[in-house]
């Protein structure tokens, strides 16, 4: 009998509490994120600050939590996204085949073929960035690859002989797709959809370093990692920069984990894309 | 084979044509391309002085033209007021022979120029991070199947999840603060003066970018070569007598290569010109840096030329990862 | 598909460039952004009077000993430029530093703040008219190998006219279109410029980009072929040697220079955008000077037992600016609510991290210049309510829940801008609905040039001579499309006081017209005067001899104008 | 169980899938997995194998003791030419230059039997018949002239019509070079004629071994019994119902302390579910493992009860076949 394993309960449980913390984070008793000179400046970590302040006297504990805010965010809806249209792509081209799976396909291999990152620059530096636009902008930049593997797992799944009975008794094309191949395309794509949401999160990351993260005050990861990230900085406080990344990097590694170990769980075979 | 070729060489053009159309509109959508060649001129409203609501200015100190003579006369060059679909055109047949035009930016300065001084670095870094990623994950993935669920391959799993959830920007800060600027052990910036100090000063943003990389191929491969050591021929080189290591290298590695190579193009592909933050970073002229710059000004000749080039190298490594198949496996070279 | 009609392109650049005219890196942002000051290249009507802004030194004892010849100098800087060429390009502190080690000024400031010929051997007034007479240097070779004449600088000079961005700095005095021409070629070494309207002392326009001499061969190529702005030729102590784009230019020692030896066999500057790091490479050795006004960085160098710096206070102030042009900046008691809700103090705590010292006026105390009754506001934001539920109830279209709406514009991305506006919008949040737009730095310029804009964190004034700012203030350049007065704040009484202190030479007459000019400015709530910059010179303990430097025909250089400084008499020991 | 091997002599080992022949081999063989326990020693010409395989002894397997599996497909490596891989056998093992290996490679295709094999040489395994493969990995197996070759079921795997050519070139080649062999196979009718000796392994164990004549003559155990009577033989009409043996083999892992062969087993009585029977011989060359020897007294005794009672002690229902 296989199981998910204590470190896999480790890893949700960690993704949990950020999430109730982030959900939760405007009651908890945490200071104001953007609060300037509350109190001194580039602070190292003691009891009343978790994990020390920032340049301008910010709690970097609190501007963590409510980073975490955006940056789920960021990525949950960055691979729903992602999932919604190239999963629904994948799996339409993988069961039609023919000139449908080709036309889609083509289109999976131009968007994989366009440099990510530079897509992800067009949208961003010429529209207002706000989390969802930024999400948006990642999850474009997931489509192509989710949907090759809802495609390839869908082509896998269509010659199953559930599929072919059911297609035998007479069921119609969005029938069978949505209740013989949806559920079990699912299960490898919900394993992809952890690691992607580890991806996008990352990828706010680049684009804060960048300056193409979300504008205006909010707080994410990204931002607060670039702010503490100046050469000052990094040799006299590397808290501001070392605690969100240490977040960010537990988040990734969970995400990762946990896709991973759902992946074995149901035996999905490691495929490259 | 030769249809393989074909089949691929059409569909790399048919790709090419959807990646600069997609790159061309977008950009004149999202973008004002008038904007970057007369500034804020743009905003001149010059219908209306036309009409006489307004009155003609002149603020260039060219007294001949008048500002909307100027931005009529950008309209007309630039070929602003045709349609879309024409001006795309247009460039296509202008870039297929070599001339990406000159940029908005660096006034008339023809982009294959800037583009051919920012490729060579942004195509060694991209080089030297394959090379280290590698170079650490086939001994690495090698090892950690020859050793499987024992306890270097659950250290070295365990070291791989962590590499690929450390993101290349925190890795690129930290390992730039504490080797470049701290011990001093590596140059801080890119020093392109010889091979030498190119190699030093790119070993740094290299490691960045191939560690993450190294921990994706180590797991790929190790995974893949467990599979593979379960298989008779295995079996059978070992009751032939043969070593454990000519076995792992020999007999067993080039059949274990497929899902490493197939995202080795993939990554090869998008580090040209996707290694921007490392680039940033570490303040390597390349094209990524070249791009960011590009498309937060709107040059778009620059960025049009940038996205084209790009996606021609990634169809085309990973045409070359197709090829590569066949080397891999001549069964595969048999059914095409 | 791009231009080649060079005026059109000039154009397509005019606003983006205007940076080149102030001194405006605005606000101390050179961290990342590549934000950079510039020196002014306007016109000048000091008087030779000695107003010395005194420069504050920090300089470890140097080791004694012999001077050293040879070795590599590595400079750091803050920001790539454009180009090279002083007849097309904008001139900020980059360009400054670099061009000057290969060309050299008509004229240049000594060490009091005085003007003294350089490439020039005298100036004359022409009797009974506005024109100056110039007579060059004999036998001053460039290192192509021609000489200087008269034509070299007549080339430049009208390039520089032409071009629409240099030239509109030219305006006040050489107004487009010209009748008869701006400069003559009397003989082959003499030259006579012919300004519109009295310019008591024109040659301090020569200390500056205008006076940079280069040949007319290569002014002309300039001209053929844009690229050749990549390249340089003077007659100064180094010669282009090679350039990359964002990554370093390479300068080797004349060994033919007229003003005899130099001891570096070349200089090496380094493009590092990132200031603090540039300042950790300097203390680890791996560059021998750093030029900045990031207070990161002179921290960091100021804790390095193994730097030297050279720091001046003097130079400019950052400021934010208000646009009094559109609404709701407009009205006075915006402007008054604004000021009185900004953080002045967190600014100076803050960012400037006290490596700055707070600005109240436009000149810093220690200059006669500075009226020390003057006071800038901030910091009372209990004064700003009244104000703002006032302008409400008057104008309740520009507000929304009884605050008023504005927007904040700043460059990026920096992540010292974004700290800035973190700070300003804090303060100011409880009184406006702030929009912040983040742009970048020659879109910011151009907007604020066009008057696109209603607040903007700056950096402005701080000229060796305080003439220089007039043009900034005066009416005339309020109301354009372009306008070089960026707050586009009109006073007439104000014209009037600088026009004064333009015609006299009456030291204490002009101290006392710039103390009324700043109770002006004060009262006008255009601008809340935050700290004035700090422009360090940082070099490795090895690098002997930043300060003092010394012209070919013996004068002390003046040392450190804002950032920009020689190193031909500078020598590293091992 | 022990069985020793003479020089030039044959070994049959004889049961069905699961039943430890491969397991065996493979111990041999020291191909086990390292987490593999492995009881009992294998000693070869008076050495023991495992020591040898502790000390890193590089000329041993693939020079004196070698193996050729059952899927000659899975067991060539795909992507090397098949000259490449006995090649690397010879070079290894003896120092062949390349073009010498190369030479040997060719003439060792020669001698078994494979047609034009200057050209086999350079070709990849996919392009061979399944027939020719499994010459070529007979080929690659005796390259270093082995004293001993296990061949573990060569034949399932090729064609009908090939199996015999297989097995008659493996005879002869053995007889040729004097070489000691073992014969895996699920088919006591391919030992029978090649085998000088037949060792039945069922669940692990070895239940009977004998020569080979006496195995058909006087089998002993009950399930050496029913494989050589569920045989087919040439004089038996084609419509003939061949004697199958009820049940499957039991599960390896944590067997109960009885009789393995007791559910399955006609003769079955409670003592067989007591206990493990223990190694009985009837002299040095044949022993078995029973407690009711099938054509004894005692099993006979045995058999007719179960008959009588229609159930066997282990629950097996029987009746009295007509057959034979």
């Amino acid at each position: 009998m296989k199981t998910l394993g204590r470190p896999f309960w480790i890893a949700v449980g960690w993704l949990m509490l950020l999430t109730v913390l982030a959900v939760f984070a405007s009651w908890l008793p945490l200071e104001d994120p953007h609060e300037i000179g509350a109190a001194e400046a580039r602070l190292g970590p003691s009891s009343s600050h978790l994990f020390g302040t920032d340049a301008l006297g910010r709690d970097v504990f609190a501007r963590t939590i409510f980073g975490a805010r955006i940056s789920l965010l960021v990525g949950l809806l960055a691979i729903a996204f992602g999932m919604l249209v190239g999963g629904g792509l994948g799996i339409v081209a993988g069961y039609f085949r023919g000139v449908t799976d080709q036309v889609i396909s083509f289109c999976f291999f131009t968007l994989l073929s366009f440099p990510a990152l530079v897509l992800a620059l067009l949208i961003t530096a010429t529209i207002d960035r706000n989390q969802w636009t930024v999400s948006l902008t990642l999850g474009i930049l997931s489509i192509a690859s989710v949907g090759r593997l809802s495609r390839a797992n869908t082509i896998v799944f269509a010659e199953r002989e559930f599929v072919q009975a059911a297609r035998v008794l007479g069921a119609d094309s969005t029938r069978i797709i949505t209740h013989e191949l949806l559920p079990n395309v699912m299960i490898p794509m919900g394993a992809l959809a952890l690691l992607g949401m580890g991806i996008a999160i990352v990828a706010e990351g680049s684009l804060a370093f960048l300056g193409l993260s979300v504008e205006g005050d909010a707080v994410s990861w990204g931002k607060s990692i670039v702010d503490g990230s100046q050469a000052r900085d990094l040799e006299n406080n590397p808290n501001v920069a070392l605690f969100p990344i240490g977040v960010m990097f537990l988040t990734v590694l969970a995400l990762n984990y946990a896709g991973d170990r759902v992946r074995e769980y149901f035996d999905v075979r490691e495929t490259a894309f | 084979m030769r249809s393989l070729v074909l089949s691929r060489l059409a569909q790399l053009v048919l790709v090419l044509l959807a990646v600069t159309f997609l790159a061309f509109s977008a950009m004149n959508v999202l973008g004002d391309p008038l904007f970057n060649i007369v500034g804020p001129l743009a905003e001149l409203d010059c219908d209306a002085v036309s009409r006489g609501e307004i009155a003609s200015t002149s603020s260039s100190l060219d007294a001949t033209r008048t500002d909307c003579e100027i931005v009529a006369e950008a309209k007309a060059e630039f070929r602003l007021d045709e349609p879309l679909m024409k001006r795309y055109v247009l460039w296509l047949t202008d870039s297929a022979r070599g001339d990406f035009g000159t940029s908005f930016a660096s006034e008339g300065v023809p982009v294959s120029d800037i583009l051919k001084e920012k490729f060579p670095a942004s195509i060694k870094l991209m080089i030297y991070a394959e090379v280290i990623a590698l170079g650490l994950a086939i001994p690495l993935g090698v090892y950690g199947a020859y050793r499987a669920n024992r306890r270097p391959d659950r250290i070295l799993s365990v070291v791989s999840f962590g590499a690929l959830a450390i993101p290349n920007f925190a890795l690129g800060v930290v390992l730039l603060y504490v080797f470049g600027l701290k011990a001093g052990i590596f140059p801080s910036s890119y020093d392109s003066s010889s091979f030498r100090t190119e190699l030093t000063s790119l070993f740094l943003p290299a490691l960045t970018l191939g560690s993450g990389l190294a921990a994706g191929y180590q797991r790929l491969l190790r995974t893949d070569l467990v599979t593979t050591l379960q298989e008779d021929f295995v079996h059978m080189a070992r009751a032939k007598g043969m070593t454990d290591r000519h076995i792992m290298f020999r007999h067993a590695l080039r059949p274990s290569l497929f899902s490493v190579i197939t995202v080795f193009g993939i990554q090869t592909g998008a580090l040209i010109g996707g290694a921007l933050v490392v680039e940033q970073i570490y303040l390597i002229p390349g094209v990524g840096r070249e791009l960011v710059t590009a498309v937060v000004r709107d040059d778009f000749p620059v960025v049009l030329a940038g996205v084209t080039i790009i996606a021609t190298a990634f169809v085309v490594i990973n045409f070359a990862v197709d090829l590569l198949y066949g080397w891999l496996d001549p069964r595969v070279r048999a059914k095409s | 598909m791009r231009m080649h009609v060079p005026v059109n392109s000039r154009l397509a650049k005019l606003l983006g460039a205007l940076l080149s005219l102030a001194v405006l890196a605005i606000s101390c942002g050179e961290g990342d952004a590549g934000d950079e000051s510039v020196d002014e290249i306007a016109e000048d009507d000091s008087d030779g009077t000695a107003v010395v802004p005194t420069v504050t030194t920090t300089v470890a004892p140097t080791i004694e000993g012999g001077i050293t010849p040879g070795g590599m100098l590595r400079v750091g800087l803050g920001a790539e430029v454009d180009g090279l060429n002083p007849g097309a390009n904008s001139m900020a502190t980059s360009t400054y530093l670099i061009d000057f080690t290969m060309l050299e000024p008509l004229a240049y400031f000594d060490a009091e703040g005085n003007w003294f010929p350089w490439l020039a051997e005298s100036f004359e007034r022409v009797e009974g008219s506005n024109s100056w007479l110039m007579t060059l240097r004999d036998e001053i070779t460039f290192h192509d190998g021609s000489s200087l004449d008269a034509d070299d600088v007549i080339a430049l000079f009208n390039a520089q006219l032409k071009d629409p961005l240099i030239g509109l700095a030219l305006q006040p005095s050489f107004p487009l279109p010209f009748e008869g021409p701006a400069v003559e070629r009397i003989d082959e070494l003499t030259v006579q410029f012919n300004p519109i309207g009295p310019t008591e002392h024109f040659p301090v326009n020569l200390t500056s980009q205008l006076g940079m001499i280069v040949p007319s061969e290569y002014t002309e190529a300039t001209q053929a072929n844009s690229r050749k702005n990549q390249t340089l030729v003077g007659t100064g102590p180094f010669m282009f040697e090679s350039r990359v784009q964002d990554d370093r230019t390479i300068v080797v020692k004349n060994p033919d220079w007229w003003g005899g030896e130099v001891y570096l066999d070349g200089i090496e500057f380094i493009i590092q955008t990132d200031q603090a790091i540039a300042a950790d490479r300097l203390a680890a050795g791996d560059l021998d000077v750093v030029i900045t006004s990031n207070p990161d960085a002179i921290l960091t160098m100021r804790e390095s037992d193994n730097v030297n710096r050279i720091e001046n206070l003097l130079s400019s102030d950052n400021d934010l600016m208000m646009n009094t042009s559109r609404p709701p900046f407009d009205d006075l008691r915006v402007r008054q609510a604004l000021t009185y809700a900004t953080d002045r103090d967190g600014f100076s705590a803050l960012i400037s991290q006290g490596t700055s010292e707070p600005a109240d006026t436009m000149f810093h105390p220690d200059l006669i210049w500075s009226n020390p009754d003057v006071v800038q506001e901030g910091n009372a934001p209990e004064l700003s309510q009244a104000l703002v539920d006032s302008y409400c109830a008057d104008v309740p279209d520009n507000c929304t829940d009884g605050r008023i709406d504005m927007e904040f514009q700043h460059s990026g991305p920096s992540v010292v801008q974004t700290r800035i506006a973190d700070l300003l919008t804090a303060g100011w949040q409880e009184f406006f609905n702030i929009t912040v737009v983040e742009v970048l730095q020659d879109q910011l310029i151009s907007n604020v040039a066009i008057g696109e804009w209603q607040v903007v964190a700056w950096r402005q004034f701080g000229s060796i001579e305080p003439d220089n700012e007039v043009i900034w203030l005066q009416c005339a350049t309020a109301d354009k499309f372009i306008a070089l007065n960026w707050v586009r704040y009109c006073d007439e009484s104000r014209d009037a006081l600088m026009l004064e202190q333009r015609q006299t030479a009456d030291l204490g007459r002009r101290v006392e017209i710039w103390h009324e000019i700043q109770v002006n400015m004060n009262e006008s709530y255009a601008y809340v005067f935050m700290t004035h910059a700090n422009w360090t010179i940082g070099s490795h303990e090895r690098v002997q001899n930043i300060c003092p430097q010394f012209a070919p025909t013996g004068e002390e250089i003046f040392c450190s104008n804002a950032g920009v400084t020689f190193f031909h008499d500078t020598w590293i020991v091992e | 169980m022990t069985f020793t091997l003479e020089q030039g002599e044959m070994l049959g080992i004889v049961g069905e899938s699961g039943s430890g022949k491969s397991v065996t081999a493979k111990a041999l063989m020291n191909l086990l997995p390292r987490t593999a326990e492995i009881d009992g020693r294998v000693r070869f010409d008076g050495e023991d194998v495992r020591a040898l395989a502790a000390a890193g002894s590089r000329h041993f397997w693939g020079v004196r003791m070698t193996m050729v599996f059952q899927d000659p497909m899975t067991s060539l490596n795909p992507v090397k030419k098949c000259g490449e891989q006995i090649a690397e056998t010879l070079r290894y093992h003896l120092g062949h230059g390349r073009v010498a290996a190369m030479k040997a490679a060719t003439d060792l295709l020669e001698q078994v039997g494979v047609p034009e094999p200057g050209r086999r040489v350079n070709q990849y395994p996919h392009q061979l018949s399944g027939g020719l493969r499994q010459r070529v990995v007979i080929a690659m197996a005796l390259a270093c002239e082995p004293d001993l070759l296990i061949a573990d079921e060569p034949t399932t795997a090729v064609d009908v019509t090939v199996q015999k050519r297989i097995l008659d070139l493996l005879d002869s080649l053995r007889k040729e070079r004097g070489m000691s062999m073992i014969l895996i196979t699920h088919d006591l009718g391919v030992a029978r004629g090649r085998c000088d000796d037949v060792a039945v392994m069922y669940a692990g164990r070895i239940v009977e071994r004998s020569s080979t004549e006496t195995l058909f003559d006087r089998s002993r155990h009950p399930y050496t019994d029913a494989l050589v009577r569920s045989i087919p033989r040439i004089e038996q009409p084609s419509h003939a119902r061949l004697d199958p043996i009820p049940g499957r083999p039991p599960e390896l892992i944590d067997p109960p302390v009885q009789c393995a062969f007791a559910p399955r087993c006609r003769y079955a009585q409670a003592d067989c579910l007591e206990s493990v029977p223990p190694t009985e011989g009837v002299g040095e060359s044949h022993e078995f493992a029973c407690h009711h020897p099938a054509n004894t007294p005692r099993g006979r005794e045995a058999l007719a009860n179960n008959v009588a009672a229609g159930v066997t002690a282990a629950g097996l229902q029987i009746s009295y076949r007509k057959t034979r």
